[in-house]
């Protein structure tokens, strides 16, 4: 739409949704997002693949020469691939916070934009499961680190912290997934009624025989609020577990008891800002000014300054304790990280993370699609930072001065962080053509719901509501909707 | 079930005691080194005798300065000696007044070792010799190990040193010790007190039906040292000379901080302040004033 | 090869190559994929001695030919592979220690780049041979004109035979060639207090003030003396002085050590004798007169302001050498390589006749009663020597074997020229090393621990014991055979007389040693080669002192240069070690470089010359230039650059080649003027920065330990509180 | 009707993937009860332990046949005649490995016993060209695993009082299985490490790594 229409909406859209608008556009609208791809997508999905390939080289290429590929040195064991891994964990919980808490508060303004975050949930965890495999020094075993019945009658260490990774990630992807696809079935109804061909069949085998009868949506409601309930304590573990990889280590700068919370944290946070971005590229290319509307942008935009806020709290704390500590390596590191050779990065997550969010108490900013997009970036960027200076800068000074060393990171593991990306961004293509990314069904419920407040009357209501029936609607009253 | 169960998870738990709860509750040995840095040259000896007996791969001058070294036991040399006079390297006209400070770092085999408990598949674990083992063709690479490991002793196979262009051409294969493995690319390494040697001492023993003796173990490092600097025996063994060592010099295992009668005595461990217990005590080095 | 020597070494004969496999290969597979049947071979024993059994390893004793100290070895054989060698515990040289070099022979025994044929120089380049032609055009070539044998040092019946083969073939000239010696000092000894080998007994000094003699590393036998130095460090404790301009191992380990400016080594002896007299009331008994207006004229004072040293540090040194005695003066390596060597050498002796240390701590060494068979130790300059005469056309034909004159000598004694005009040159190398590659003929060898050979060490205390070399295991190259086999195969066919009893040099020396030891029953025989030793009658030396003559000429150049220091090191050694993978990635002791050579400068002379650490750096002699990297460390006197030597082979094999440069060719030919040793510590040179900086691949990154408490230092006070001595 | 037939449609579907998850669970119990089966170690071994006062596993295995350069056959030997595996695999008892006998071995009774065979005869030939044959190895282990003879032998037939030393067959055939009946000398154990751990838990041999690692 013309900068013009886009500035006035801006200043005139108020509501979260507009109330009067009729079911069966919901459908169409989000029917329509699904349907034959522009030239836009084909270039986005091209840049993704191509991506991706480079990081499949990448791969090849470390396999075969080892990890002495990725300029790895005995002071710096790891470097990229697990601050990569943190940081994909980190943008997973976004989607968890949106669905899972918003819906227990009954923070219904999550509706129109829950679908995609909890995709992006999803697809980044699967993107995180990637790195700890790539890291490790003979990939080509990396299942001995789950608990499976051999003939040699070992198992894995259940003291590690990267066993509970591995267990805490798997179960969170599991549980996500079916949180997602439980949480789109009646969607899946409705586009099962209103497509044609592979699309039918698909859609057929995936929403179970829905047709939206009493018994079904109770249960429907039921097994929802149940994985809601599960998923959020799970959220907050797998990040704590994650922060453990570090907090349990004995290196100075990693030893920290406020990781866990400091982890949660960073990760909620990351993700907001990763859904501000999809938010507005979304309603850019499928158009869906009426359902992600500028007030529930600036909804998010708020809890993002909120976070934001938590997190810097959380980051002062852990300077502040390693400064009046008594640890002199770890304030070594502290200082090393101001002022030395990694600086410059240190302080741009200093300033991406802990300064840019005040920006967004700005009305303006808040309601200015192409500066909150630039902040939203920018704030990501930020947490990735700040991910490698956790991992980084303490392994190049640690206890032993011999180990003392600066390293930076060489090609092979830039390729496998940009490929990560190119990953992501193919799942969530792929997800964006075959699934609904706004919830049909629950953005019905809101609007009827805003309607209650205005007619007291329901039938009324309804009435007034199906003036005149259209095709589509006929096939989606009597499955979407309540 | 049972045997595959019960067994093994009695057997792990034997392994996965802290020293807080006595480590390793039933030792057979608990293997330790006395190194004097008074009589330490530094000349080197040990580390080339440790490469010729554990099979360890020259790397070439690139990946040696890119800091993927493969040396197990290095003498790090310092030119500061801040218990004598600090501050003296920092006049830049000066000439050096003394010699330099040398210190053989060899795998400190640590009884709280950081190492063992973050392994995922538990291929570094405590040996009941009190050794910190090492497993290789249990190892998948993860490096936490050699990440939490505070004296930075553990090497990392980043490339494969095994074919023609590697390591050893033909016919320096030959001289691969057939006690120990060849390690591939992939796999965490470091000094394992020449367990080869004391494994093959134990054998003896046990075919002769006897303790194995003080003095029957003699690690390369320790068999080569033109000064005799290193000493190496069983600290259960109240008679070998470097259970006398240690209690000559009142260090004990087990403690994080030493409570000596006579402050002044040589020994101490590196970095005991961590807790990590190592095994292996040093001796002061000593200088005129 | 004689029929019994095939029947004791028949277990050689490999069994199996366990472990040489890449072991960890299949493991990831599962596990009946890994456990192959039929894939590997097994080779049985043909007809073993019984104590040989597979998977057990056997020790045989031998000798450690890694330098002149002649240590003796244990090396252990299993499956027909020697895998470690270990110091001999039963001799009185090494007392079952070694070092580095000693561990690493096995890498020049098993190195990829031995040469495993004859080669034979056909219109310009080298092809490889059989042996009978290479020996024929021996035979037709070698009795034409004058002929002379270059060799390291050398000792035993090997020696015999040399000189055997040099007469039959009518030459009288043997250059016993090697950089690395103590040929000044040995010779002052001989000349002041009439040994030139006396005991030095570092165990029983309390103090040791050692002018440059880097003991630990380089001086005559370094293993034996590290191990001295062992008891010398344990209660009580003994205080060890260095003077020398750069630091060695030696200085390494110094209580008070002392960057002296080069070639002044000699006052600073005198200045501290001065000290001695006139503030410690020591009588200067023996001493000659003219030494002693010698030691008056320099006071500390003026003996500060010539080897720029401050005054009170030479009467500190002074005051802990009166308050504890005995003590022990040594002069070698830097000290004695320069054109006062000589006197320096004199001077420490000096200070130890009026130290009253002469019988004490220096005492007579013991002469072989079999002078023949003794070592000649080698020294540089024999190098020259070879050099001139070559020049002068006094040789036609050369015969060199145990050392590489090519690489050692320096540009300006015009080697290369002289070389050329010799007219046939025979090689007998394991290696290919520059002088192999241009010799006319090149025999390979057997490597020393594929030999036989007897051998004197260079220095050993009570009785003399001859050192026996046995073959650890088969020829790893089939086509090389050893160095006495050759030798005497040449004196045979130039028809040397009483050779020919003996078919190969295993019965020479079996039947040698049975009449040296007057015994030749199999038994005596084998228990000689197990304890790998065997006594020899020798003869009690007396010690006196007539003064030497010591004069010093002060280093006054002023040509606003540096003194260049071609320093040795253990490790490189004069270049042999440069193809041993493990030395050329053990780090230098004290700059802790590998797999490079560098530049030590001082950080105040770095600064002036604007050079910074890693910068390449231009060294320019009248004689040519080196470039290379500079170190940077307080270690090091501000007038000097020291340069190792070792590196920078032309040729030698693929570790050696093109790594690192040779200090050694661009020195000016400086000798000692007593001895003629070429003085490798008294160079002029001048010094650019090239512009050019890439950090040296070294162990130790920094040099401090950053409140850490990694080497921990306390006072000798306090030590001797806790643990006596005085 | 659209909606029903899709309705019936998607049910079947369910009720399918539940029986798949029903039957999957039912196999791979069932492969675990085999499992344990196949590996238990008990009192129910059938037939009981050859060794006495020994337990272990009686793992069978077909190995490949594995061709010698001589075929020689362990049936003649130690089947008919008996004679002792450690006669000729003389240093079982002193080393890690149980070794070949050495060719002067042979040579002491085949210079008067069936010298008219053909093989014996291509042994002859070998013993004077001074060359000795090249086996093929039967049980290999990786390199990465340490194996001795010495010790097994030790603490199942030396220290074994119910056993004398003529009774080394019956040990050797704990890993080795029936050789003495073998004219081709095959694997018949499978010589995994479940194997050998399994045994070493039957008979309390050590359960720490390092003693067959590194």
């Amino acid at each position: 739409m013309s900068e013009a229409a886009l500035k006035h909406l801006s200043e005139t859209q108020t509501k979260d949704i507009d109330e009067n608008i009729a079911w069966a556009k919901i459908n169409q609208d989000v029917l329509r997002s699904m349907e034959n791809p522009r030239r836009g997508y084909w270039i986005a999905m091209a840049i993704s693949v191509a991506l991706f390939s480079v990081m499949i080289y990448a791969e090849v290429y470390q396999y075969m020469y080892g990890m002495g590929a990725a300029l790895l040195n005995t002071s710096h064991m790891w470097d990229l691939y697990i601050s990569t891994f943190v940081f994909w964990i980190g943008m997973s919980h976004s989607g968890t916070l949106l669905s899972a808490i918003l819906h227990l508060v009954h923070a219904d303004w999550r509706k129109p934009i829950y679908r995609f975050a909890e995709a992006m949930t999803t697809f980044s965890l699967m993107t995180a499961g990637i790195f700890p495999v790539i890291h490790l020094g003979r990939v080509w075993n990396f299942y001995w680190v789950m608990p499976y019945m051999t003939d040699r009658g070992i198992w894995p260490n259940f003291r590690s912290p990267l066993i509970w990774d591995a267990f805490a990630i798997t179960t969170y992807l599991t549980s996500s997934v079916l949180f997602l696809y439980i949480g789109m079935i009646p969607d899946l109804a409705i586009c099962r009624d209103n497509t044609k061909g592979w699309r039918k069949k698909l859609y057929t085998w995936l929403s179970l025989g829905w047709h939206g009868d009493d018994r079904q949506w109770r249960n429907f409601r039921i097994t929802y609020l149940m994985i809601a309930c599960f998923l959020i304590p799970l959220a907050v573990s797998v990040h704590s577990i994650v922060s453990m990889d570090f907090a349990m280590a004995i290196m100075p700068g990693w030893h920290v008891t406020t990781f866990p919370p400091y982890f949660v944290a960073g990760a909620l946070y990351s993700g907001c800002a990763a859904i501000i971005t999809l938010f507005i590229l979304l309603r850019y290319f499928f158009k869906f000014e009426e359902y992600m509307t500028f007030p529930i942008l600036d909804k998010v935009c708020k809890l993002t300054f909120v976070i934001a806020m938590v997190w810097t709290y959380l980051n002062l704390v852990e300077f502040a304790s390693v400064w009046y500590g008594h640890d002199i390596p770890s304030k070594e590191v502290l200082l090393a990280k101001a002022f030395g050779p990694y600086a410059p990065f240190f302080w741009g997550m200093i300033a991406f993370g802990m300064f840019l969010p005040f920006t967004l108490l700005s009305k303006w900013a808040r309601r200015n699609m192409k500066f909150l997009f630039v902040v939203s970036v920018l704030l990501n960027v930020g947490m990735w930072l700040e991910r490698w200076m956790i991992v980084t800068p303490t392994l190049s000074l640690g206890y032993h001065p011999w180990g003392w060393n600066i390293m930076w990171p060489g090609w092979v593991e830039w390729a496998m962080v940009g490929g990560s990306f190119g990953w992501f961004g193919m799942l969530f293509l792929i997800f964006v053509k075959v699934f609904p990314c706004v919830s049909m069904y629950e953005v019905k419920e809101m609007v009827f719901h805003r309607k209650r407040t205005i007619y007291e009357d329901v039938d009324e209501m309804m009435v007034l509501h199906k003036g005149a029936p259209t095709a589509a609607e006929a096939g989606s009253t009597n499955n979407g909707g309540s | 079930m049972s045997s595959l169960f019960g067994n093994i998870l009695k057997g792990w738990t034997d392994y996965t005691k802290g020293i807080e709860e006595g480590g390793h509750h039933k030792y057979e040995h608990m293997w330790g080194m006395v190194i004097d840095l008074d009589k330490c040259t530094g000349c080197n000896a040990c580390s080339v005798a440790c490469y010729a007996e554990n099979n360890i791969a020259t790397v070439g001058e690139e990946k040696y300065k890119a800091r993927q070294s493969m040396q197990w036991l290095r003498v790090e040399r310092y030119f500061d000696e801040p218990d004598i006079d600090p501050g003296a390297i920092d006049d830049e006209n000066a000439m050096q007044e003394r010699g330099a400070s040398f210190l053989p770092m060899m795998c400190q085999q640590c009884n709280a070792a950081t190492c063992e408990p973050v392994c995922p598949v538990a291929a570094t674990y405590h040996t009941p010799d009190g050794l910190n083992a090492q497993i290789y063709n249990r190892c998948i690479g993860s490096r936490y190990c050699a990440n939490n490991c505070p004296y930075r002793l553990r090497v990392f196979n980043f490339y494969s040193y095994t074919d023609e262009d590697g390591a050893w051409p033909e016919p320096m294969k030959q001289q691969l010790n057939p006690d120990i493995t060849v390690r591939e690319k992939g796999v965490m390494e470091k000094c394992t007190f020449c367990i080869q040697r004391i494994r093959a001492a134990k054998d003896k023993a046990k075919m002769e039906n006897r303790k194995v003796k003080d003095d029957e173990v003699k690690t390369a490092c320790q068999q080569t040292c033109p000064t005799q600097a290193i000493m190496f025996g069983d600290l259960l063994n109240s008679e070998s000379k470097v259970t006398q060592a240690w209690e000559r010099q009142q260090v004990k295992l087990g403690k994080y901080k030493q409570d000596r009668e006579n402050p002044k005595l040589r020994g101490y461990r590196v970095f005991e302040e961590l807790n990590t217990d190592p095994s292996v005590l040093y001796l002061e080095r000593v200088r005129e004033e | 090869m004689s029929q019994s020597k095939l029947d004791r070494r028949q277990f050689l004969k490999g069994l199996g190559l366990g472990g040489a496999g890449v072991a960890l290969a299949g493991c990831d597979l599962p596990s009946y994929v890994t456990l192959e049947q039929g894939e590997e071979n097994v080779i049985s024993y043909l007809a073993p001695d019984e104590y040989v059994i597979p998977g057990v390893g056997v020790w045989y004793a031998s000798t450690c030919l890694g330098c002149a100290g002649g240590c003796s070895i244990h090396g252990r054989v299993r499956e027909g592979r020697v895998l470690k060698l270990e110091g001999n515990p039963d001799s009185s040289v090494n007392m079952g220690r070694l070092c580095q070099m000693g561990q690493a022979t096995l890498q020049s025994h098993f190195n990829p780049d031995r040469i495993a044929n004859p080669l034979v120089r056909k219109n310009g380049s080298l092809v490889e041979a059989s042996w009978d032609d290479a020996l024929s055009l021996i035979n037709e070539k070698a009795n034409s004109g004058k002929a002379a044998w270059a060799t390291g040092a050398i000792s035993g019946h090997q020696r015999v035979v040399v000189e055997t083969h040099l007469s039959a073939i009518g030459g009288s000239n043997h250059y016993a060639i090697e950089q690395i010696n103590a040929n000044v000092w040995q010779t002052a000894c001989g000349d002041i207090i009439g040994d030139p080998n006396p005991e030095i007994h570092l165990d029983k000094a309390k103090v040791i003030f050692s002018l440059g003699a880097d003991f630990l590393a380089t001086f005559i036998s370094p293993v034996h003396f590290a191990a001295h130095y062992g008891e010398f460090r344990s209660v009580p404790r003994g205080t060890l002085i260095q003077a020398e301009p750069a630091m060695s191992l030696t200085g390494g380990n110094a209580d008070h050590w002392v960057g002296i400016k080069p070639g002044t080594e000699t006052s600073l002896a005198l200045g501290v004798a001065n000290a001695l007299m006139n503030k410690h009331g020591i009588s200067g008994s023996g001493i000659s007169n003219a030494t002693k207006s010698l030691i008056n004229e320099h006071d500390p004072a003026t003996a500060a302001s010539i080897c720029d040293v401050p005054a009170d540090r030479i009467e500190k040194i002074a005051a802990s050498l009166a308050a504890n005695s005995p003590s022990i003066v040594l002069a070698g390596g830097t000290a004695t390589a320069n054109a006062n060597g000589y006197s320096a050498a004199a001077a420490a002796l000096m200070l130890n006749q009026i130290l009253g240390n002469i019988g004490v701590t220096i005492t007579s060494g013991r002469e072989l009663a079999y002078p023949q068979l003794g070592l000649i130790e080698g020294n540089s300059a024999n190098l020259k020597d070879l050099a001139v005469d070559a020049n002068k056309g006094k040789i036609d034909v050369l015969f060199v074997s145990g050392t590489n004159p090519l690489f050692l000598a320096p540009k300006s004694i015009k080697m290369d020229e002289g070389w050329n005009k010799i007219g046939f040159k025979v090689v007998l190398s394991s290696m290919l090393d520059e002088t192999a590659s241009a010799a006319d003929v090149v025999l390979p060898l057997a490597s020393s621990l594929e030999d036989w050979g007897s051998h004197i060490p260079a220095y050993s205390t009570g009785t003399r014991n001859l050192a026996l070399q046995q073959p650890l295991m088969e020829p790893v190259f089939s086509n090389t055979r050893g160095f006495g086999d050759v030798v005497l195969g040449l004196a045979k066919q130039a028809g040397a007389p009483g050779l020919d009893e003996y078919d190969d040099y295993y019965g020479y020396l079996r039947s040698a040693i049975s009449v040296l030891k007057k015994t030749d029953s199999e038994k005596e025989w084998n228990s000689f080669l197990m304890a790998g030793q065997t006594p020899v009658p020798s003869l009690g030396r007396k010690l006196s002192y007539i003064d030497g003559k010591i004069s010093q000429t002060a280093n006054t150049a002023t040509d606003g240069g540096l003194t260049l220091i071609a320093s040795a090191r253990m490790g490189m050694w004069d270049g042999r070690g440069a193809n041993l993978p493990w030395l050329q990635e053990s780090p230098d002791q004290i700059s802790k470089v590998v797999w490079d050579s560098w530049a030590e400068l001082h950080p105040k002379t770095a600064k002036s010359l604007g050079i910074k650490d890693g910068d390449y750096v231009t060294i320019k002699s009248s004689n040519g230039e080196i470039t290379t990297r500079a170190f940077i460390y307080k270690g090091i006197h501000p007038g000097a650059i020291a340069v190792p030597i070792g590196r920078g082979h032309s040729a030698l094999g693929r570790y050696a080649k093109n790594n690192g440069v040779n200090p050694l060719f661009i020195l000016d030919g400086g000798v000692d003027a007593k001895t003629g040793e070429i003085a490798t510590a008294a160079t002029r040179v001048e010094v650019k920065n090239a512009g050019k900086n890439k950090p040296l691949a070294k162990l130790m990154e920094i040099d401090r330990q950053h409140g850490r408490k990694l080497v921990a230092t306390i006072s000798a006070d306090k030590q001797r509180i806790t643990e006596g001595g005085t | 009707m659209v909606k029903d037939s899709s309705t019936k449609r998607s049910i079947p579907w369910i009720r399918l993937s539940m029986l798949m998850v029903f039957v999957g669970a039912i196999i791979v119990i069932a492969a675990q009860v085999l499992d344990q089966k196949l590996h238990y170690v008990g009192e129910d071994v059938v037939p009981g332990p050859i060794v006495p006062g020994t337990q272990y596993p009686d793992e069978k295995f077909t190995g490949i046949d594995v061709p010698q350069p001589i075929n020689f056959s362990h049936k003649i030997h130690a089947g008919d005649n008996e004679i002792n595996c450690m006669f000729c695999h003389t240093y079982a008892r002193r080393s890690k490995v149980s070794g070949i006998p050495p060719l002067s071995k042979c040579m002491g009774c085949h210079t008067v016993i069936a010298t008219d065979k053909p093989e014996i005869q291509k042994l002859t030939a070998m013993w004077e060209k001074g060359e000795s044959p090249k086996w093929n190895k039967v049980h290999d282990l990786p390199d990465f695993v340490h194996f001795t003879h010495q010790r097994h032998l030790k603490r199942f037939l030396f220290d074994n009082e119910e056993l004398d030393v003529s009774d080394a067959k019956r040990v050797c055939s704990m890993c080795h299985g029936d050789i003495a009946e073998m004219t081709v000398a095959k694997k018949s154990r499978p010589l995994t490490m479940g194997f050998c751990i399994r045994c070493h838990e039957a008979n309390e041999g050590p359960s720490d790594c390092t003693k067959c690692h590194k």
